[in-house]
């Protein structure tokens, strides 16, 4: 093959559609060679040398005007539509992986998905993302990815593997076999159509749900209740008292960037509001809506369902309604009963309980406190979790008997995140027909007959029903890279139907949604528009009657009565912000980010109270081994309930690729499945020390505010009286700044970033979505251990007060763009400088790396590139990037608007100054002054909180303005007279109910 | 001025009363090439202060305004910049750079002025007299005028004779 | 001119010129002795091992280091501060012991600027090494370019730039100056032609004429005039590279009259060290006295002391101000995790050197060496206490670290001493170690044989 | 033959008495006028301060060289010795002003009402009780010291002994070391807490540096006063010499501290020291311009040349000016934080004090002159001294 130069990345990708329109889709193949070609060019030549040679100052002039080859870059034959070099298209997708959803954007640039935003009129998710949202784009551009269909582990071409399929389906439809479809909750309507239609083609098939974090126990709980089984929608918006039973529904539990938006409604103190919620929050382990709730309590895992019933027993007997005794729980409930009682209708419980009854007796209280209708929603259903763990139970049993003929395993990995492996190996063994459809490298995938890899969702058409009339669509934003081909499609094929999966789509929506619709005058016309918006929203119900009676909750409440204490140390499996249940495991953004409990990157561990670790005679980063299966490092954790030890999940992958493979443990398989219930906890957990540690990468290794006033807090009564309570330092510091020369103004524009500290949670969507807009390196656990991260943004975690039940604050910190920037003036070669709208900007081209700036920068908010994270340098062969993220695919991600910075350069927040630039642009040709809020730093974007708020300063109405103005607002180490373009607004705890 | 009577001590104070002598009897010395600075011998042999302070100090001057105008100029009209929110006219910032040209141009214009003015230069290739004038020999040349008598000549050996002078030498 | 009995002789032995000039040239006469050959063995291999780590650093680049984000500078600028403050010594013995005309500078004046020289040029090379893309490093010059863009006269580092360059030249020009007629003795003593030649070259035609000798002291005079407020700039526009921050234990306002006397307690403690060895090696223990340790002795208690009490100032300030970050700094330098580093600073720099009131012990040369070398090793935990303890926790505890050193940096200041020490073998080599012109013209005063030749 | 015995004259007892006296009416007119308390304090603290410092540098003029087995200093040591008599009469007069009522009046710490969180903090250091703790300590080792120092430099003089000679050498070493510590702390308690919550490290050596100053400034004036009266014919245009150039020297050197403490306040432009100079820059700016022209650009320019530095009609004004100048430098760093803007000023309260102070000064140092000869013969060094020529 003739060798190619290309000028850049973009120019391979646009080629390769270019060439794409007019070629059989098969022809991908030929781009991984192109790129392998790409890569094998560089190798060390005589400009190496001279490279080299010029390190002599005297010689570096030479260098530099050194000739460069002349390269031509070849303009677009024809111009395709729609695509304007340098300015980014957003098409309105969904992103629903099973475990999280996400109405949202996708950033095209050049024919590139690079990055994801968050839908505004989707009103579920409301412009809000998570990290694992923000992250999925850089899944799209991952080398674990299957490229090519494969029978029986070799790459094989589609009409090959579909004509050894369809042999083997015909010939259990003619045995009448049964095939099973295996699949993470459903949500897409048309996807379960296609199901459905399979199904039909195949009769005796059947469908089973197996969700990872299944909700099994609230649909088991309401169908005993209601006599339905459904996720209802919740509204935190709508409670006044929050009492949650270790449901992390900020961070993991069914819907957190609804529930996120929903609770931060009520609790942010801005624009006149003066009430907040009181979150009351049980848990063993800490999770992050526990460290955000205003009283958290440490209860094991086993006491749960005892504090449960006791708090059912005293809202009974507050209802005027017989009780029973109960076993006394470890906390009083009485307060918090005649609490709730007071806000009748105004409250809202919840557990995480994998226990049936606990949900039972949960519900029981909700329905005493007549939340149902009002906090919660039984006529709109959360479509999130249909999978209950006896279904997948049955299926496993099925399966190793031998009952089932064919397998269809789609979008889920049990052999991986099913509690009994072994069942699944063996099953699948005995199996004649075993089709996975994974995108990516999994574990089950591995013992398939068959992989149909299908495409990455950013590849792929689809819709969603999130919640009762709550539908949404997602469109392919890219041609899919790979020989890869939709799911559906797939079935559609396999189940003989026409195979395209678009015009299934269309008319599905054509002839089932539309009629639902109002205003449109055809039905074209209404899917040009839903899939332009993204979402549907219908005015559907479901229809739930409401139970007379509590008696199936009391029934539980009765058999609670038996319930005995042990005494024994208990584990709780949980997932954290991050990977989560690890299907996104291979996603180096993702590992990198720290848990925004413990800051630690990279791995899983034990999480240990510090009473036990003292016990135990253990120290961070000791070997330990949990229930002889498994062994972990020791990470000791203030907050942890004294014998209760916590692993996150997600973690051990062994075939997910470079960079996941064997980072931390797969704790799964310490799960167990009892009576049909998946138990996400254990006692009678034997801890053993074993020989030796193992180093954990945290990217925060001091927890205290040493007393500084970094954190302003203060509580709600507090606030009632005087506003600026907690923030007294703020007034009195501010009289001192003087300076012995003149402030400089800024005319026009002045920009500044506020940040409510009261309802940022925590949750690391801001960090991935920095990361992801700013181009921001992954390092990998060794330079993290080095304190090396790059984020420019951090979410600073405090603990205060008792170190066995701390309080936990935290503080997103990035760049504080200060208009008196210490950073600038020591910079000798004027590489940081300030412009005139308060902009504390960068030079990377002019930055020669003296890190003067970073020593002198009070925050530490600069980012050294100690090695050549990027492959930017002008050496070869010295990149360090041992997880990949600068091969030829990966580099797609990369936002061509920000510059790849070399080996050697400071780097930092730019206030998103690409952002700013290109509406400034908009606003420039329309003529127009910019709007408040036009504008959005990739971090307020993403946030699901709007804890970030950013515009003009010299606008007072502009809300930052209004902010800055508020007695809640303070600057980070103000007294120094760095004068922040960054407020802060104090954090203010509901302490009374 | 090729003509010239060399005579040596071995005594820096034998030296400069015998130049005194000499020169009370009316020679015209030409010059004392010693191993070392000779305290009073400027003001026997008459020399003036010398006047390269001036010199430094007219190339300090020059450094200092150089220094500062450059940076200020910099500073307030080539290229201002906002750093830190520091004035354009950041005078205490000028200063240390200022300093450090002002001694840079001081010092090298002293001793380039000195180098030239004493014609002595990297591989300049002067008469050595004596080799031993760079050891303990004290060196003294009287020039002998063009045309000058035996009788003369005679007349200056005497009076270094007399002097004290040791190894008097007629050189033409 | 009169010189009171009661002062002790500078020169000993009763020497004439002649002998004056036979003894310091003797050890540039001949083939080197098997201990120059190991001495400058050891000194390559030393910086050897520094080019291989500077090969490491330019090529995989900073992180090969132990820094990181939160500390940005860790042994690098610590050795260029302690090589900078070695290079004090020689001309502040040149230009304020002249000033001052503290006649025993003679003796020591010429191979302590050379020190200082070697040492100003292993001190450069930190700023440069530690630029995280030297390729670009000339950036820092304000030269013309397309861009109109000139540096950032605001920068601490900016006038690093040009008070060390200034100070290397004027420091070398003035050393030079000095060297013109010694190198003219050489030249005339020299037995061969080529030596002749090159030195002949070198001594730009120094014939020892009145009139050069008269303006010879009148530049050495303004340039020592000159020279001094050099010294003190230089490392107070070190200093200024932290007391200019606003970093809890770097902005301070001592920081430039204290870092002034640091450098020169520093300086003085290498000229002992180095000229201890040199006296005895070369033997030249008649013009290297006792009697000039003794008084580099006194001059590192003085400043020694200086130092301390601006250790005591700083901590006590830092208590006093009321400021929690700065209390903290201090507190954490004294009992936080580098406890070790401020303690062995605390010791070195502030109670070791006490011990040189006792005068048996300033005039003990053994002692004075290892006292000296305690000096050495002090005064670089100083610079280390300074840069690392301070910026390893400021202001955020959240980004809060600790800094180890990886072997490339060790590799590099290793590479540093062997290149100072190399090179300063070579210099004893080729160029007369003690001012033999100057030791002659005090040689009449303050030799042994003075009161003989007393003339009054 | 020179006169080596110096004689206290009428004439000098009666203008120097007049000068107090003129002191002492500013001060009633002070009072009358209307000054209030706290400029009047101020103005006590200030010249007790300066001339206190002044009898201070004088000894470790002495100490120093001394030390330094320096031996041109021999011919005019004697006058450093006189100065430093002063510094008991300084205490004395301290120690009164602040027991009735100066204390008060100048520093803000002392007012329980004024202590906030950071005063508080200072509270074990800045209390009344060991304020005066402090004070005592200081004026009894000094004045102990100064005698001591005077009295070997007497004995060795008259009863020619070269073991009073090393006695001299080792009361020096003491003071200095002794001073190195009181100099800076003294200037903490009686300067810096007026602006108690400011704060600077480099603030003991500047104050310092800025009395070396003026008292090199003041023993040239002493030295040209003697020698119109007719004494010191032994002292040279050498010795002049180098007094000069230390006046020059230290001259520079003040600046440098002095630039080296507002260049890095000004820099870092934190709030809780940018406020010191915030202060001088607004209410006493033209004070604040004018310390540094007179005592930088003034001496720098006018002493640069070598004759300006041999000859008395140079030296003197420039000797004179750098004396007032320092007078200056010491009233703003006392006045903003003890007076204030609105109250403060230059008038005859200030100079009457000062032309008092002086008088009072001149008296002591006068009458402690003719308590030994002008020059002491028997020093080892007198010889070396007397034959001093150099070429620069």
């Amino acid at each position: 093959m003739e060798k190619k130069y290309f000028k850049s990345l973009d120019e391979l990708t646009i080629d390769f559609q270019k060439d794409n329109s007019n070629q059989p889709a098969g022809d991908k193949q030929s781009l991984l060679e192109m790129q392998q070609e790409v890569t094998s060019l560089s190798s060390a030549t005589r400009r190496d040398f001279l490279k080299v040679f010029g390190f002599t100052v005297a010689s570096a002039a030479i260098v530099s005007s050194c000739e460069q080859p002349v390269r031509k870059a070849i303009p677009f034959l024809i111009q395709p539509e729609n695509l304007v070099p340098g300015v980014a298209n957003y098409y309105a997708s969904t992103f629903f992986d099973g475990i999280d959803y996400c109405s949202i954007l996708i950033k095209v640039r050049d024919g590139r998905p690079i990055k994801i935003e968050g839908n505004s009129l989707s009103s579920v998710t409301a412009g809000g993302t998570n990290a694992r949202t923000q992250a999925s784009v850089l899944s799209l551009y991952d080398n674990a990815r299957y490229k090519n269909p494969m029978a029986k582990g070799v790459e094989t071409s589609w009409e090959d593997v579909d004509q050894q399929i369809q042999n083997q389906l015909s010939a259990i439809k003619t045995k009448g076999g049964k095939v099973a479809i295996v699949s993470p909750t459903i949500i897409s309507p048309a996807t379960q159509a296609v199901i459905n239609e399979f199904i039909a083609a195949y009769p005796g098939s059947f469908h089973v749900q197996y969700d990872t974090l299944s909700a099994s126990s609230i649909l088991k709980a309401n169908e005993k209740f209601f006599g339905k089984a459904f996720v209802p929608a919740y509204h935190f918006e709508k409670a006044e008292t929050i009492v949650s039973f270790n449901a992390d529904f900020l961070g993991n539990w069914l819907s957190p960037i609804e529930y996120t938006k929903q609770y931060v409604k009520n609790r942010k103190l801005t624009e006149g509001q003066r009430t907040m919620s009181h979150h009351v929050h049980f848990e063993g382990g800490v999770s992050l809506t526990g460290s955000n709730a205003d009283k958290r309590i440490q209860i094991r895992p086993s006491e749960e369902k005892i504090v449960i019933a006791n708090l059912y027993a005293e809202i009974k007997k507050l209802a005027g309604l017989s009780s029973i005794d109960v076993l006394a729980g470890p906390v009083d409930v009485k307060e918090l009963a005649k609490q709730l009682w007071a806000k009748k209708s105004k409250s809202l419980v919840v557990t995480g309980s994998d226990d049936t009854e606990s949900q039972l007796m949960v519900n029981g209280i909700n329905q005493l406190l007549e939340n149902y209708g009002s906090t919660i929603d039984t006529a709109v259903h959360l479509k999130i979790r249909k999978g209950t763990d006896d279904q997948m139970e049955l299926f496993v049993k099925e399966l190793n008997a031998g009952n089932i003929d064919g397998v269809i395993l789609y979008d889920v990995n049990p052999v991986y995140d099913y509690p009994q492996k072994d069942l699944l190996t063996n099953g699948l063994s005995k199996v004649g027909l075993s089709i996975s459809t994974s995108v990516m490298n999994d574990e089950t995938a591995l013992l398939c007959g068959f992989i149909c890899p299908d495409n990455h969702y950013l590849e792929s058409w689809n819709d969603a029903e999130i919640k009762t009339g709550f539908y949404s669509l997602a469109q392919p934003a890219i041609r899919p890279i790979f020989k890869t081909r939709q799911a559906q499609e797939s079935l559609l094929k396999w189940a003989g139907k026409p195979a395209d999966f678009r015009i299934y789509l269309q008319n599905y929506w054509e002839t089932i949604q539309y009629p639902k619709s109002t205003g449109y005058l055809s039905s074209t016309a209404f899917w040009n528009a839903k899939l332009h918006d993204g979402v549907f929203e219908s005015s559907e119900k479901e229809v739930v009657n409401l139970p007379f009676t509590i008696t199936t909750a009391d029934a539980a409440l009765t058999n609670t009565k038996n319930a005995t204490k042990t005494d024994s140390i208990e584990l709780v499996l949980y997932v954290n912000t991050s990977v989560g249940t690890g299907k996104h495991a291979n996603n180096p953004w993702l590992q990198e980010l720290p848990d925004p409990i413990s800051k630690i990157t990279w791995d899983n561990y034990i999480a240990l109270s510090p009473k036990l670790a003292e016990q135990l005679g253990l120290e961070d980063e000791q070997l330990v081994k949990i229930n002889n299966q498994i062994t972990l490092p020791v990470a000791i954790q203030p907050g942890q309930e004294k014998n209760t030890v916590s692993v996150a999940l997600g973690y051990g992958r062994e075939n997910a690729g470079i960079p996941s493979n064997g980072v931390g443990q797969n704790a799964y398989h310490l799960m167990k499945v009892v009576s049909g219930e998946k138990k996400y906890w254990l006692n009678e957990v034997s801890l053993e020390k074993v020989g030796g540690t193992y180093p954990i990468a945290r990217t925060q290794t001091h927890h205290s505010m040493e007393g500084r006033a970094i954190v302003r807090e203060t509580s709600l009564e507090e606030y009632l009286t005087d506003p600026s309570a907690g923030n007294e330092l703020h007034k009195e510091i501010q009289p001192h700044l003087k300076s012995l020369y003149e402030q400089r103004k800024f005319d026009g524009l002045h920009w500044a970033m506020s940040i409510d500290l009261n309802v940022c949670t925590g949750c690391n969507a801001c960090v991935i979505a920095c990361s992801a807009e700013n181009n921001v390196p992954v390092v990998g656990k060794d330079q993290v251990m080095m304190r090396r991260e790059m984020h420019w943004i951090r979410i600073d975690r405090y603990y205060s007060g008792d170190t066995d039940n701390p309080e936990f604050v935290r503080q997103p910190v990035m760049c504080q763009h200060c208009d008196n920037a210490p950073c600038e003036n020591v910079c000798p070669v004027a590489a940081t400088t300030h412009s005139n709208e308060g902009l504390n900007q960068m030079a990377y081209n002019r930055c020669i790396g003296t890190r003067y700036c970073n020593n002198n920068c009070p925050y530490k908010v600069r980012r050294f590139n100690f090695f050549d994270y990027t492959g930017a340098d002008v050496f070869q062969g010295n990149k360090k990037d041992e997880v990949q993220m600068t091969t030829d695919l990966r580099r797609l991600v990369l936002n061509p608007d920000v510059t790849v910075r070399a080996k050697g350069v400071i780097e930092k927040c730019s206030f998103c100054v690409q952002r700013i630039q290109e509406k400034k642009l908009v606003a420039k040709t329309e003529n127009r002054q910019l709007f408040d809020g036009e504008i959005k730093p990739a971090c307020a974007q993403s946030c699901p909180a709007e804890a970030i708020v950013f515009g003009n300063l010299n606008d007072v109405h502009s809300k930052v303005a209004i902010n800055f103005e508020s007695e809640r607002n303070y600057h980070l180490l103000e007294e120094l007279h760095t004068l922040p373009s960054v407020g802060y607004l104090t954090k203010v705890k509901n302490t009374i109910a | 001025m090729n003509k010239y009577i060399t005579a040596y001590y071995l005594d820096e104070e034998k030296l400069l009363d015998g130049l005194k002598q000499v020169k009370a009897k009316g020679f015209k010395i030409a010059d004392v090439l010693s191993p070392f600075p000779v305290h009073g011998i400027d003001k026997v042999l008459g020399l003036r202060r010398s006047r390269l302070t001036r010199v430094a100090f007219i190339g300090g001057a020059i450094g200092a305004i150089t220094g500062f105008g450059f940076q200020a100029w910099v500073f307030t009209m080539a290229y201002p910049i906002n750093f830190g929110g520091k004035p354009f006219f950041a005078a205490p910032s000028f200063i240390p750079v200022a300093f450090e040209t002002t001694v840079l141009f001081a010092a090298f214009s002293m001793v380039f002025a000195f180098l030239i003015a004493s014609k002595l230069l990297p591989g300049n290739d002067p008469v050595i007299h004596d080799e031993r004038v760079t050891d303990d020999h004290f060196l003294v040349i009287i020039d002998v005028a063009d045309g000058s008598s035996t009788d003369e000549i005679s007349k200056i050996e005497k009076a270094l004779q007399e002097a004290g002078a040791e190894g008097i030498k007629y050189k033409a | 001119m009169y010189v009171s009995p009661i002062r002790e002789p500078l020169i000993r032995g009763n020497k004439d010129y002649s002998q004056v000039t036979k003894d310091i040239l003797a050890p540039m006469a001949g083939t080197p002795s098997k201990y120059w050959y190991m001495g400058i063995a050891l000194a390559l291999s030393a910086a050897l091992f520094g080019a291989w780590a500077t090969y490491v650093t330019l090529f995989t680049g900073i992180g090969s280091w132990g820094l990181n984000k939160t500390i940005g500078w860790g042994w690098d600028i610590t050795n260029f501060v302690w090589w900078v403050g070695i290079g004090h010594a020689g001309t502040f013995i040149s230009a304020i012991l002249l000033l001052f005309r503290q006649k025993w500078r003679t003796s020591i004046n010429r191979s302590a600027e050379a020190m200082t020289l070697i040492a100003v040029m292993c001190a450069g090379f930190f700023p440069l090494i530690h630029m995280g893309r030297l390729f670009l490093g000339f950036f820092i010059f304000p030269y013309p370019n397309t861009r109109a863009l000139w540096v950032n006269f605001n920068s601490p580092l900016l006038w690093d730039v040009f008070a060390i360059s200034t100070y290397f030249a004027v420091s070398l020009i003035f050393w030079y100056v000095g060297l013109i007629p010694d190198i003219g003795t050489v030249r005339d003593k020299a037995k061969t032609k080529i030596r002749k030649a090159i030195y002949g070259f070198l001594s730009f035609g120094w014939t020892g004429s009145a009139k050069h000798w008269s303006r010879h002291e009148t530049v050495s005079l303004i340039l020592a005039g000159l020279a001094a407020p050099l010294v003190l700039s230089v490392h107070t526009i070190v200093s200024f590279d932290f007391a200019t921050s606003v970093i809890p234990g770097w902005h301070t306002t001592i920081f430039p009259p204290y870092f002034v006397s640091g450098a020169v307690f520093s300086g003085f403690a290498m000229v002992l060290t180095l000229l201890i060895i040199t006296r005895k090696a070369l033997h030249l223990e008649e013009y290297i006295t006792v009697n000039h340790i003794e008084s580099m002795n006194k001059i590192i208690i003085l400043t020694g002391s200086i130092v301390g009490i601006a250790y005591m100032t700083e901590f006590f300030i830092a208590w006093y101000s009321g400021n929690e970050y700065e209390m903290f700094t201090f507190v954490n330098r004294a009992f936080g995790p580098y406890a070790w580093a401020y303690w062995i600073m605390m010791t070195c720099n502030v109670i070791t050197p006490q011990l040189f009131w006792f005068k048996k012990i300033r005039t003990n040369v053994l002692i004075t060496f290892i006292i000296s070398i305690f000096v050495n090793i002090g005064m670089w935990f100083e610079r280390f206490v300074i840069v690392v303890s301070s910026l390893h926790r400021d202001y955020l505890p959240s980004s809060w670290s600790m800094y180890t050193p990886s072997v490339v940096e060790v590799g590099l200041y290793v590479g540093t001493l062997g290149l100072f020490f190399t090179l300063f073998l070579l210099f004893i080599r080729v160029f007369p170690v003690i001012a033999i012109a100057e030791v002659k013209s005090v040689l009449k005063t303050s030799g042994e044989n003075k009161n003989h030749s007393e003339h009054e | 033959m020179e006169n080596l015995t110096f004689t206290l004259t009428k004439k000098i007892v009666t203008i120097c008495l007049i000068m107090v006296s003129i002191g002492l009416f500013a001060l009633v007119y002070g009072v009358v006028a209307g000054s209030g308390g706290e400029r009047i304090a101020a103005n006590i603290l200030l010249n007790n301060y300066y001339f206190l410092g002044m009898g201070l540098i004088g000894l470790f003029f002495v100490a120093v060289h001394a030390i330094a087995e320096s031996g041109w200093q021999v011919s005019v040591q004697r006058i450093g010795e006189a100065m430093s008599t002063f510094i008991p009469v300084a205490g004395v007069l301290m120690l009164l002003f602040f027991a009735f009522g100066g204390l008060h009046s100048i520093y803000d710490w002392t007012h329980p009402d004024h202590i906030d969180e950071i005063l508080a903090k200072k509270a074990p250091y800045l209390n009344e009780p060991f304020f005066y703790i402090r004070l005592l300590i200081y004026f009894t080792v000094w004045s102990l010291l100064a005698y001591y120092i005077r009295k070997s430099s007497r004995e060795l003089d008259s009863l020619n002994d070269i073991k009073y000679f090393h006695r001299l050498r080792k009361f020096s070493a003491i003071f200095i070391v002794v001073y190195a510590i009181t100099s800076v702390m003294s200037s903490w308690d009686w300067l810096m807490s007026i602006d108690a919550h400011w704060f600077s490290t480099l603030y003991g050596w500047y104050v310092f540096m800025s009395m070396m100053v003026s008292g090199i400034a003041l023993i040239i004036i002493i030295l040209y006063l003697l020698k119109r009266m007719g004494y010191m014919t032994h002292v040279n245009n050498e010795h002049v010499h180098d007094l000069g150039k230390y006046l020059f020297g230290f001259s520079i050197f003040w600046a440098y501290l002095w630039f080296s403490q507002y260049m890095l306040i000004w820099y870092a432009n934190i709030p809780e020291e940018t406020i010191y100079y915030y202060d001088r820059l607004h209410e006493f700016k033209p004070i604040f311009m004018i310390n540094i022209v007179i005592n930088l650009a003034f001496p720098l320019l006018v002493l640069m040349t070598r004759n300006s530095k041999r000859v008395f009609w140079m030296l003197i004004p420039v000797a004179v000016i750098v004396f007032i100048g320092h007078w200056i430098d010491l009233y703003q760093l006392i006045m903003p934080g003890a007076v204030g803007g609105e109250k403060a000023g230059i008038g005859f309260l200030e100079i009457g004090l000062t032309i008092g102070y002086l008088g009072l000064f001149f008296l002591v140092v006068f009458y402690s002159l003719t308590k030994a000869p002008l020059v002491p013969k028997n020093h080892p060094f007198y010889k070396e001294s007397m034959d001093y020529h150099t070429n620069y």
